[in-house]
């Protein structure tokens, strides 16, 4: 049982995110992009990630593509006009580069990864809210903290590109 | 004895001269410059005689030049016997010749300079003979030849005379190139460059039969000598030389300078005594040098061109002698030469001086009865050359041409037909000069007594000079001669002598149309000679135009700006082609950029897993 | 794992700097509507009072160093040699910034703010002691510089700088992500010396080549920041269209801070896999200084000159740390230190020389600034000369200390290319000198205004250390030789 | 349920995550090399971001420990932070060039 | 102290002349440079005493780690080149007095640096002091030839800067390795290392630290085939720059291979003796005929240069004592002539503005002096005994032939060719009729220009006539050299000359 529905969510998120890379259209890859979002969430219930499932759903899919989606409209984005492409490097390598790093990858995790530790759906407890919550407020206050200056960062930088006047 | 002030005195006249001669006049500076010379000849008499009789040599150290390791030069100057009477010959000829030349260039620009630069070589000049070792002798051997290299571009406005004051300077430097190569040669095998010790140590060696380190030092020393001296084949300079003032050609280019060579292989005789096969090279370049000059000689018409070929022809005199071992003939030579040869140009000057500059003798004749002081003090002069007894040449060509037949007859022989020769291109040029009818546009006139008293106490020498014991006096520093006094052969050379004079009579007072004639006849030969063989042109073709032209197309523009400038200048242009492909990776898009990424990533990741370590 | 909730006393006195820069950065945003109409001084002015404070803060905290925060940060001699460093390249920042911004008109409280929260950023980066923390510090170091690259978002170069350096800095930092979690997954810690004590414990070991492959990784994300061939693409196009004064603060100070999390990491963590990741090392250091002064040769605009500039520099700090030694690592931070002061000097000078609307940057437009402003040109002339690597100036002895760490772990070869390397690199800079001094001034030069006082701060501080360091480097070598010792 | 041709396990190993992991890590490497749009090329990077999330989780799993979702909690407030800076990029760059395409982006080279 | 003093005086003047205001430039640099000049005058005393001693030591350190010492001395190597550089600063000085026009603060304030920087090269006794000297004599004189150097002079000045940073990095190279094998910088402490076996080097080892330190001299010096920045230089600097150059900055290089190469790496110097030999030579000859055929009277002179320091780089690598001090000799000796031919020819170049041989003539009929003063120094220039480069060469070409003949008649070949060059130029430019430029631009030398020259006038004689008093020192400093360089030679060169060896009758010490 949980080998389908790793093996479905799986294919769901290749699937999705081969639409993603294909799609000439942005809109198209935005919900392509949620669709992979979606299938990792149910990936990371699996593996008893209960909180981050909803993280994912929530504020991942949820907000911050809801913001992609919402620019795309605001920009008004077509779909890529069909021009020759002006990257030789991209387009000559590109192919090539990318099979030999996901083959080289896939080797490295294939050869060197446990092949014994299985993912038993429900024998990892520890992804709940109230651990999660305690870890964050105890042994990463600081990264917790800091990532405070960085929100305020992103919320001054849409400040001063996207404002009118200075 | 402060032989340091012979020489010095001559020097500060000099300078007296250059720094303010501009502002002195003419009688000052001839006080001066006469002065100086004249005091130095009488401070070499008071000398002389105070050192007796010479048996040793009298040396004087002043203080040291040069010392580092086990090389030591000082500035040492010495006297015996050979110095002496080289002495005697520069100072006393020298003096002669300061007053000669006061009447002769009494209307030239730059008196002062002139008179600076001839102080200037007597000062170098006595250096030279003066000094103890070879270096010393070095610093007089250069010096002089740059005076004579002031001297000859006296006039340094015509070109040909710049040409030839370098020239000379540079053929000079060929010389001295063996010369000094001769001296760190003398230094290794000696260890010391003093005349006493190194000659004390060489008679010590035993004779050599091949060419071993002193033959090796002595065609050294011998290539040295050819340069001053003017011998084949670096004589051509001397001939050129004659583009400076007369007095100038009398004192340097005839009496002095050029028989330092003579002086210097005397002077290492006994290096030389070691060394068979470097004295039959001096004996044959000497003879070579004669006979070459002397042939070219009968064809020149510049009256100083003449007698320059005529001491190129008896330097060579003086070689044949040394080479034969007759060392002290040579110097004999080298006196009585010194005597007449100054004479015969002294006359040349003072008949270019009558024909204000004329000195094409086609262009003269018949000056007997205008300058009759000057011919008979000419005529004088070249019955000494011709070797007519009882005067002077007669006396040392004859001590020569004894200790040739001694060692090698034909040498005689050649002796005597250059013998022959130089009395035929003497008198010729006495004949084209004094007699017939006049052939110039001129007014000549006799030359002031200033010129004239100097002339007449130089034809008393030339006469009667044969009669100055000189090999006798020289014995005890150059060995005795080993002469057989056989008559006929003396009677021979002077018959030889005769025949000469007999023929030019004939040919250039008698039936002038017959050098014409033959002229024609041997049309070929005779270009040939008129020419000087195209020595000349020779060198300028084989060595000195190959020099420049290489010099400038192979080695400045394509050596130096071609190979190593734009090896240089490539290695820079190819940093900049690297950096213009290598900014071109910087394409711009994105995409490349992140395809860089991914590939350096690949590429990173494989090595890091895989490669493992160098080590 | 008794842990509280609150921090302690310590805890935060070791993280004062930090937490002076967030409040002044916060404060300086809430100032920025309250300020009088026209007057920025004022800001300006707090915003070098927040950065001196700072600055004495990470000296004052370095009196009790020690690990902060459930060892999320250390702070040892090495964090504070960097955080001292990255401050004092805010505090340029600043100085030069001021008149900049003026005359471009865009002068407003979040520029100091974003500066001061980038510098935050740098200062957790260079004293964590943890990934994860290393990760966010860098993250909040970058992002407020992307925004700070397009600040004049008028600007299309400001934008496409901006767009450039903000998409291959996130590409980049995903790769480094993707090597944190396996090295993660592989040891269980991020902890850096908890990872050492995994990888150097043969029982505990992971497999070599799947922790070489996340050093791999994480080695891009590193090259990425520090500008390292093959990763250096972005630099030039980013340094040259950003403002001149946060090209300056972008070769300084995050490069300086990157360099810090590269050697604490590679120094620290994977140490016991040097001899996998050196080969690498080296071959990276010969490119970047091979690509950057190469490149640099040809260049005509002089950000763009001083961008390739500034790779080959990286390249002579990695040649350092390719010595993986405690005298590489020393050299490589006098170096970073000597390379920040003369770097922002020399962009200081562009800064004030483009003038508005950054017009001149040609390199011949500074023809002639001999005759025009001795003064300028001379001091522009002691950071060149310092750039070269000329004696008694900081960057001879910053290449010296290279040369010396590289020749001491035998690095024969490396040390000859780097030599041969800064020969080549001495034409380009040559060739300013050149310009300035042997060329007959141009119209550029015509009108310059006066010296702006925040600038001429800036040249004077950083030449008066430029010489310094040529004439005394103990006074920082001796502080950097004692501060390497990461094994604890 | 019906026998299957082929066996399918009851589990999968924790390694079938990571290749997912390094499959959709590979595949937002695609996208930013292949795309054009900038806002496409924004989102692979977001691809990217998730796989390494996908990878935390996994080995946190692995490890047993809750540390790995920390991680991924933390990359995903930067994704968003990111998001709203580039995004923000993004729109100023469209001002100024009324483009998206990212080739277009190329004034500074060489 | 005083050596000290010596040394910073040049620096505070370079200050001091770049904060005095503009007019004061030229009086001020003149006052520092005569007052390091006599100042300098007083370290010659002390030398004398103990020549192959350093005097005047002082040793502190000043970087602790790597440790660097300020270790400064002088001994009888180093005392004269000292001298040489404080006498020819205020010649340079004068020199520029009217021809510099523009920027006159920063030229006479870099001359004074350049000075700082010479003095520090042949004072330092620290390996990296000396680096440190050695580079930063280096900008001064980019600046100089670039700022106020003729038409093609930015060329010149970046081709001088990179040919010489470039081999001078290598000996930094070499130089850590040597701090990483020995564990200091200091040159005395090194050699004492290398003597006692301390400090053992393979001689692969010091091969390449041989090569590394022989060709930061070698581009130096120049030697052939590296030589080529030289004309390109000498051609475009102005006068103060090109006496600067030519006399002292060449002898850096020819100073720091007998300081250096021979005593740290006696058995690699003598093992490369004989391509370097052979390199000389050539340099010799090949100088001399490219002089020859060139245009420019600067260039001819530094081509000359390339002729003359191939006499002394081949005296340098005879090993013997006759050889190594005519080559140090000869140093001081091109230091006085060349620096006096740079100086008129740019007395020359003040009338008349050309440098180009071919736009003169005629000079010695309105320029009497002048004609005689260059006459002096061509003389000099060409070895003619009783000037001063006649010694020089002379011992050299001794020191030479003692090693092996056939070397000493190959350079001695470029004496030939020296007054070939020489001589022709000086015809082309004095000699023959002036034309209507010339005379109108050839006033005869002015106080000024014959206070400059009297002293180098009186140099070239005095060196030349004695030169017991200056060749005293350097013998005795250069004994020592070579003690130490025949000191763990594991084989000796081939020092019996092969002509002297047939008469059997060689029995001299060497």
């Amino acid at each position: 049982m949980d080998a389908i529905l790793f093996l479905l969510f799986a294919t769901l998120a290749v699937i999705a995110a081969i639409n993603l890379v294909v799609q000439t259209h942005p809109i198209s890859s935005a919900l392509s992009l949620i669709g992979v979002m979606a299938s990792l969430a149910v990936l990371y219930l699996l593996l008893g990630a209960e909180f981050l499932a909803a993280v994912q759903l929530v504020v991942y899919a949820g907000a911050i593509m809801v913001l992609f989606v919402f620019v795309i409209m605001l920009l008004n984005a077509g779909a890529e006009k069909r021009q020759h492409s002006r990257s030789m490097m991209a387009t000559v390598l590109g192919v090539p580069l990318l099979a030999g790093f996901l083959a080289l990858i896939a080797y490295l995790i294939r050869t060197n990864m446990p092949k014994t530790s299985q993912v038993v759906f429900g024998s990892f407890k520890q992804g709940g809210p109230q651990d999660i919550g305690r870890a964050l407020f105890t042994s990463y206050v600081l990264p917790f903290e800091v990532t405070s200056v960085l929100i305020l960062i992103a919320i001054i930088g849409a400040v001063v590109l996207a404002r009118k006047e200075i | 004895m402060q032989l340091w002030l012979i020489p010095t005195i001559p020097l500060v006249g000099a300078m007296i001269n250059l720094i303010f001669g501009k502002r002195l006049s003419k009688t000052v500076i001839n006080a001066v410059a006469i002065g100086s010379v004249l005091f130095s000849f009488l401070w070499v008499l008071k000398t002389l005689s105070g050192l007796g009789s010479l048996e040793e040599a009298h040396v004087e150290r002043y203080f040291s030049w040069i010392q580092s390791g086990t090389l030591n030069v000082g500035w040492d100057f010495a006297v015996d016997r050979l110095t002496a009477v080289m002495l005697l010959v520069v100072t006393g000829v020298g003096t002669l010749i300061h007053i000669y030349a006061a009447g002769y260039m009494a209307h030239e620009s730059g008196y002062y300079r002139f008179f600076s630069y001839l102080n200037l070589f007597m000062f170098f000049m006595l250096t030279l003979v003066l000094g103890a070792n070879y270096l010393v002798l070095f610093v007089g051997w250069e010096g002089v030849g740059l005076c004579s290299y002031l001297l000859i571009g006296f006039y340094f406005l015509k070109k040909s005379a710049g040409d030839a004051g370098k020239k000379a300077f540079i053929v000079n430097r060929v010389g001295d190139f063996g010369f000094s190569l001769a001296m760190f040669l003398i230094f290794g095998l000696f260890g010391s460059l003093d005349f006493g010790t190194v000659m004390e140590k060489a008679k010590g060696l035993p004779v050599e039969a091949g060419i071993g380190a002193v033959t090796l030092i002595c065609l050294l020393l011998l290539l040295g000598a050819t340069g001053k001296s003017a011998q084949v084949p670096l004589y051509v300079w001397l001939p050129d030389a004659m583009e400076g003032p007369t007095p100038v050609s009398a004192l340097i280019h005839a009496a002095t300078m050029v028989t330092a060579g003579v002086y210097m292989v005397a002077r290492s005789s006994s290096l030389f005594l070691k060394a068979p096969l470097a004295m039959d090279a001096v004996a044959i370049i000497g003879l070579v040098t004669a006979v070459l000059a002397a042939i070219i000689g009968l064809a020149q018409n510049d009256i100083k061109k003449v007698f320059a070929y005529s001491t190129v022809s008896q330097l060579g005199y003086m070689f044949l002698a040394l080479g034969v071992g007759a060392f002290s003939a040579g110097i004999f030579h080298v006196v009585t030469h010194a005597f007449f040869k100054a004479l015969l140009f002294l006359g040349a000057g003072s008949v270019i001086h009558a024909l204000e500059g004329e000195q094409d003798m086609r262009h003269m004749g018949g000056l007997m009865k205008k300058t009759p002081v000057t011919f008979a003090v000419l005529l004088c002069a070249a019955v000494a050359i011709a070797g007519v007894p009882p005067f002077s040449g007669f006396h040392s060509k004859d001590a020569i041409l004894l200790a040739a037949y001694a060692r090698a007859p034909w040498m005689y022989w050649v002796g005597v037909v250059t013998a022959g020769m130089t009395a035929f291109y003497v008198f010729r040029a006495i004949f084209m000069t004094f007699f017939g009818k006049p052939r110039g546009h001129h007014h000549p006139h006799e030359s002031p007594w200033i010129m004239l008293g100097p002339l007449v106490v130089l034809a008393a020498l030339s006469l009667g000079g044969g009669y100055i014991p000189v090999p006798e006096y020289l014995e005890p520093v150059l060995g005795p001669l080993h002469e057989g006094h056989d008559t006929m052969l003396v009677a021979t050379s002077v018959i030889a002598g005769l025949v000469g004079i007999g023929l030019s009579f004939l040919f250039y007072v008698m039936a002038p149309r017959i050098p014409e004639s033959i002229g024609r006849a041997m049309g070929g030969v005779y270009t040939l000679v008129y020419n000087k063989f195209f020595v000349d042109e020779f060198y300028d073709a084989t060595i000195i135009d190959p020099i420049k032209d290489g010099s400038t197309s192979v080695l400045w523009h394509v050596v130096d700006q071609g190979m190593i400038d734009g090896t240089v200048n490539g290695v820079g242009h190819r940093a900049r082609g690297i950096g213009g492909v290598l900014k071109r990776l910087q394409s711009g898009y994105i995409r490349s950029y992140a395809a860089w990424v991914v590939l350096g990533a690949l590429v990173v990741i494989a090595a890091i897993s895989f490669a493992g370590g160098l080590h | 794992m008794p842990v509280n909730f609150m921090p302690s006393g310590t805890d935060l006195f070791r993280f004062m700097p930090e937490i002076i820069l967030t409040l002044a950065g916060t404060l300086v945003m809430v100032l920025e509507p309250l300020r009088p109409r026209g007057n920025r001084g004022l800001i300006y002015a707090f915003s070098l009072v927040a950065l001196f404070a700072a600055m004495a803060a990470s000296v004052l905290s370095f009196s009790d160093p020690g690990a902060a925060f459930q060892k999320m940060l250390i702070i040892d001699g090495f964090a504070t040699f960097f955080r001292v460093l990255v401050i004092a390249v805010g505090i340029l920042t600043v100085l030069s910034s001021h008149q900049y911004l003026g005359q471009e008109k865009a002068e407003s409280g979040e520029y100091y703010a974003l500066v001061m929260f980038s510098i935050v950023g740098q200062c957790v980066m260079v004293s964590a002691n943890e990934l994860i923390m290393l990760f966010i510090g860098l993250e909040v170091s970058s992002i407020a510089t992307y925004i700070l690259a397009g600040y004049l978002r008028d600007d299309k170069r400001n934008n496409e700088s901006a767009l450039k350096y903000f998409l291959l800095g996130s590409f980049a930092t995903a790769f480094l992500l993707y090597g944190i979690s396996w090295i993660y997954g592989l040891t269980g810690y991020t902890n850096l010396d908890e990872i050492r004590r995994v990888l150097s414990t043969p029982e505990l070991r992971p497999s070599v080549a799947m922790t070489g492959a996340a050093a791999a990784l994480m080695f891009v994300g590193f090259a990425f920041k520090i500008s390292a061939a093959p990763f250096q693409v972005w630099a030039p196009d980013v340094y040259q269209g950003a403002p001149a004064p946060v090209s300056a603060f972008m070769s300084a100070g995050p490069k300086a801070a990157g360099f810090a999390i590269f050697l604490r990491v590679f120094m620290t963590a994977f140490q016991p896999i040097a001899d996998r990741w050196e080969p690498i090392v080296w071959i990276s250091a010969l490119l970047t200084m091979v690509i950057g002064n190469f490149a640099a040769l040809q260049q005509t605009n002089i950000k763009r000159l001083l961008a390739y500039s500034s790779i080959a520099h990286a390249g002579y700090v990695l040649v350092a740390v390719t010595s993986h030694s405690e005298v590489g690592t020393s050299a490589a931070m006098f170096y970073l230190a000597s390379y920040a002061f003369m770097n922002i000097g020399a962009f200081a000078v562009v800064t004030y020389f483009s003038r508005k609307g950054e017009k001149y940057l040609a390199v011949e437009d500074l023809a002639g600034l001999g005759q025009r402003q001795p003064g300028t040109a001379l001091l522009f002339t002691v950071f060149l000369l310092s750039l070269i690597g000329v004696p008694l100036t900081g960057g001879f002895f910053a290449k010296f200390y290279v040369f010396k760490a590289a020749l001491d772990s035998n690095l024969i070869w490396l040390s000859v290319l780097a030599l041969l390397n800064s020969a080549v690199g001495a034409y380009y800079y040559l060739r300013i000198i050149v310009v300035m001094y042997m060329h007959e001034p141009g119209a550029a030069c015509d009108n310059l205004p006066p010296l702006p006082a925040g600038i001429r701060a800036t040249l004077w501080s950083a030449a008066v250390v430029t010489v310094l360091l040529g004439i005394f480097p103990s006074l920082v070598l001796d502080f950097a030789g004692r501060s390497v010792g990461f094994v604890r | 349920m019906p026998e299957l041709p082929f066996p399918i396990p009851a589990t999968v190993p924790v390694s079938w995550y990571l290749i997912l992991s390094a499959i959709l890590f590979t595949l937002g490497v695609t996208g930013f090399l292949i795309r054009r749009n900038i806002i496409t090329v924004f989102m692979s990077i977001e691809l990217m971001l998730n796989a390494v999330n996908l990878s935390f989780v996994a080995f946190s799993y692995q490890l047993k420990q809750i540390d790995g979702h920390i991680y991924s909690f933390f990359v995903m407030v930067v994704a968003a932070a990111e998001a709203a800076v580039g995004l923000a990029i993004i729109l100023t760059v469209f001002k100024n060039r009324s483009t998206l395409q990212i080739d277009d982006v190329s004034s500074m080279k060489n | 102290m005083m050596l000290n003093l010596v040394l910073f005086l040049p620096l505070l003047g370079f200050l001091a002349v770049l904060l005095l205001p503009k007019e004061t430039a030229r009086l001020g640099s003149l006052l520092v440079s005569l007052a390091v000049f006599v100042l300098s005058l007083g370290l010659i005393g002390p030398v004398l005493d103990s020549p192959a001693a350093y005097s005047f030591v002082t040793d502190n350190i000043w970087i602790s780690s790597p440790q660097i010492h300020y270790h400064l001395g002088i001994d009888g190597l180093s005392l004269w080149l000292v001298i040489l550089s404080t006498f020819l600063t205020p010649i340079c000085i004068l020199a520029s007095w009217n021809s510099i026009q523009k920027r006159v603060k920063e030229f006479f304030a870099l001359l004074l640096l350049l000075e700082f920087g010479v003095i520090g090269v042949f004072i330092s006794l620290d390996l990296f002091l000396f680096y440190v000297f050695f580079e930063v004599s280096l900008v001064p004189m980019f600046l100089l030839i670039g700022v106020w150097g003729h038409d093609k002079r930015i060329y010149a000045a970046v081709k001088f800067f990179l040919y010489t940073l470039t081999g001078s990095l290598l000996m930094l190279g070499a130089m850590i390795f040597l701090y990483n094998r020995g564990g200091t910088f200091d040159y005395v402490m090194l050699l004492e290392m290398l003597r006692n076996g301390k400090l053992a080097l393979s001689s692969t080892e010091q091969f390449w630290l041989f090569m590394a330190f022989f060709l930061a001299f070698a581009i130096k010096v120049p030697l052939f085939p590296l030589h080529t920045w030289l004309p390109d230089a000498h051609g475009e600097a102005p006068t103060a720059g090109s006496i600067m150059l030519a006399s002292v900055m060449l002898k850096m290089g020819t100073y720091g291979l007998v300081r250096f190469n021979l005593p740290m790496f006696p058995s690699a110097s003598r093992a490369n003796a004989g391509w370097i030999v052979a390199l000389a030579i050539i340099g010799i000859i090949y100088g001399a005929l490219v002089a020859m055929v060139q245009p420019n009277m600067k260039r001819l002179v530094a081509y000359s240069s390339v002729s003359h320091l191939g006499f002394v780089v081949l005296g340098i690598f005879s090993f013997n004592q006759i050889g190594l001090d005519g080559a140090v000799y000869q140093m001081l000796n091109h230091g006085i002539s060349t620096g006096a031919l740079f100086l008129i020819v740019g007395f020359l170049y003040e009338r008349r503005h050309s440098l180009e041989i071919k736009d003169y003539g005629g000079v010695a009929t309105l320029a009497p002096q002048l004609a005689t003063v260059f006459m002096v120094a061509m003389l000099a220039s060409v070895g003619l005994p009783t000037l001063n480069n006649f010694v020089g060469e002379f011992l050299v070409l001794q020191g030479a032939a003692l090693v092996d003949f056939k070397w000493a008649v190959f350079a001695a070949v470029g004496v030939i060719l020296s007054a070939v060059y020489m001589l022709w130029m000086y015809q082309r430019t004095f000699f023959g009729d002036a034309s209507d430029e010339v005379k109108h631009h050839m006033p005869d030398l002015t106080a000024r220009e014959w206070a400059i020259s009297i002293p180098l006038l009186v140099m070239m004689i005095w060196m030349g006539m004695g030169s017991g008093g200056f060749l005293a020192p350097i013998g005795a400093s250069n004994s020592a050299t070579l003690l130490q360089t025949k000191r763990n030679v594991d084989f000796q060169v081939k020092t019996t000359p092969s002509v002297l060896a047939q008469s059997g009758e060689i029995k001299h010490a060497r």
